[in-house]
């Protein structure tokens, strides 16, 4: 089956990034197909990668670099959301006249029709949030 | 055409079990997750509610948090069904459609 | 307009219900709930809206919003039309337990029972909740 | 020793004034501020207990709060008082101490 | 040790409450409100710690993390005599809605009714509630 | 009188930064000191200055930065809640061995001691949250 995730909180203050990462791993184990995660509200955050999590704790954006990386998952960061709350990639960063940019590589930034394509595109759209 | 619901949040808390209760069909399932794993259990103010609600839908808890939160089996209202991760894909997979009452 | 997503999608529509718990202002989700809505319309997809819960006080007429410093995203509800989303539908008992009643509201709806509302919700291809 | 205490959550969706009302004390106030004005309107299925939580407890709303909300003061429980930001300065520092009930 | 702030603050002890009042790992709070506890004792403030509403669930036995691969923290609770915070409450209404007793918790506390918990915030300098 | 301030949550997800800014903002004007705001939680991620908000809404970081310029406000982010969530400061940045850093220049990063001695030293801390 082609599934789409949605998540809407940020990494280590919400839960929302940990189930869907378990989700999704229990899902490709299970053979099924993650056609995309989209990222929306405080979600962006998943994608910043200047993140140093404690070294005891888990690394939430790494568990997501990896799963993606592993199986091709197509990551997009909601542009509308990302740039609200300081998440830019270079090109945004150059756009924007913004010193730095701070999106690691394997997520993309686009618009909210890549979130609407997938619940066309899906079987499922599960969500996850606060 | 049978509905998966989850519901994240402690029903101690916020109105989201009872929402989903009160819009939930019958022939539909709700996956309590996260802090929603707390509406699994029983002998709490709210035990009466879910099981009353068990009369035509089926209640699933995500086991992994129940664990993480400290809860065993036995505390669980009978008839509940306890999941892993797999099991919430399949839960996913075998209805028709899917509302996260966040 | 012939965008690149009009061309890959035609054809698929699919039911999209967004429904609307929370209250303005508190939380940012209700305004990028709105977000996700207009875009869904531009795919020309089957949208619905449902207020239950304190979503409905996302449609109570007269909000200013100058004494908070927020932006007053209200208006927007008023433009759906032209977005061609018309299938507004407010949950009674929402509306009852906040005093609230349709005349308070800044746009049409249908006001239904949660029976009706859950009969609605049944029908979808994608429910969508932020 | 009078407290301020402010509720910030709408009381139909979580507990929070529900927990802030059973721990204030007779003398202290509460400032319903952000999406906990909506407890200050009347004729709502919280209304009541809101009242009778007046009984001992005096109850502040943030007037620039309401008016983002779209509810004017004529729709305010008679006895809650409408402040401005000074005015919740202004309690801060009448009160001798402060308790977010987040 | 002589740390630069207990030079700078000898002397005041205010009373430090801290209010617990949310379940652990759905959300962080309870996690970084731990840190501040531990920091507040740390600079030899008298420290008291309510446990009430879903906050009771922070001290529940036999917390297992390892299914969902986040960090169990609530041995740190037992350590927290170790740091001389020996004032825990418990709200006895809280622990009963929710079927749970002192024999379920992971340390020692003082069961309190309601009216007691108000009587000692009211005596506090500081309250916190994260 | 002093106050400190305490944000716990995000610029725009919540409305926090933003009551606590106009409660600040009033505090001043009243002739009162803000001793020092500090930002906890997901609170850190109103330091980044990489956010390009909607022409049509308001700054969260720069109401912030201009009010904290214009009244020599202490604006302290804490250190272990900003590594979690990637805000970092150019030593921090240097010294994770991180490509880039996000805190505007008007906040320092530092402990949860300066929130404890917030604690101490003020009249009144008031928290804002979600």
């Amino acid at each position: 089956m082609k599934f789409g995730i949605l998540i809407n909180e940020g990494p280590f203050t919400h839960q929302a990034a940990d189930t869907a990462y378990q989700f999704a791993k229990a899902a490709v184990a299970a053979g099924h197909e993650i056609f995309r995660v989209f990222f929306y509200h405080d979600g962006v955050n998943v994608a910043s990668d200047l993140a140093v999590p404690p070294q005891d704790d888990r690394n939430v954006t790494d568990n997501w670099v990896k799963l993606a990386e592993a199986n091709n998952i197509d990551m997009v960061v909601c542009i509308a959301a990302a740039q609200r709350r300081g998440l830019l990639d270079a090109n945004e960063a150059q756009r924007q006249g913004k010193r730095a940019d701070n999106i690691a590589p394997v997520f993309r930034i686009s618009g909210l029709g890549q979130l609407v394509e997938a619940g066309i595109e899906c079987d499922r759209l599960v969500t996850f949030g606060d | 055409m049978a509905m998966l619901h989850t519901v994240n949040k402690s029903p101690f808390e916020r109105v989201s079990l009872d929402s989903c209760i009160s819009m939930a069909k019958k022939g539909s399932s709700v996956l309590l997750i996260e802090d929603g794993v707390y509406g699994a259990l029983k002998g709490t103010k709210v035990a009466d509610k879910v099981s009353k609600a068990m009369d035509g839908i089926t209640f699933y808890v995500l086991g992994p948090d129940l664990a993480a939160r400290g809860m065993t089996e036995e505390r669980i209202i009978s008839g509940i069904k306890v999941v892993d991760y797999a099991g919430f894909v399949d839960l996913t997979t075998k209805h028709e459609n899917f509302q996260a009452w966040l | 307009m012939a965008e690149p997503w009009e061309e890959e999608n035609e054809g698929k529509v699919k039911k999209f219900m967004f429904i609307n718990r929370k209250a303005p202002y508190g939380t940012i989700y209700a305004l990028e709930s709105l977000e996700v809505v207009l875009i869904t319309a531009a795919f020309d997809q089957d949208v619905s809206l449902v207020f239950t819960d304190d979503g409905v006080f996302q449609i109570k007429k007269g909000q200013t919003t100058a004494g908070i410093g927020m932006k007053n995203f209200s208006p927007t509800y008023r433009a759906l039309e032209g977005y061609d989303i018309e299938k507004l539908y407010v949950d009674k008992e929402s509306l009852d337990a906040r005093g609230l009643t349709a005349e308070d509201l800044i746009v049409d709806v249908e006001v239904m029972s949660r029976a009706q509302l859950a009969d609605l919700m049944n029908e979808q291809d994608v429910v969508m909740s932020f």
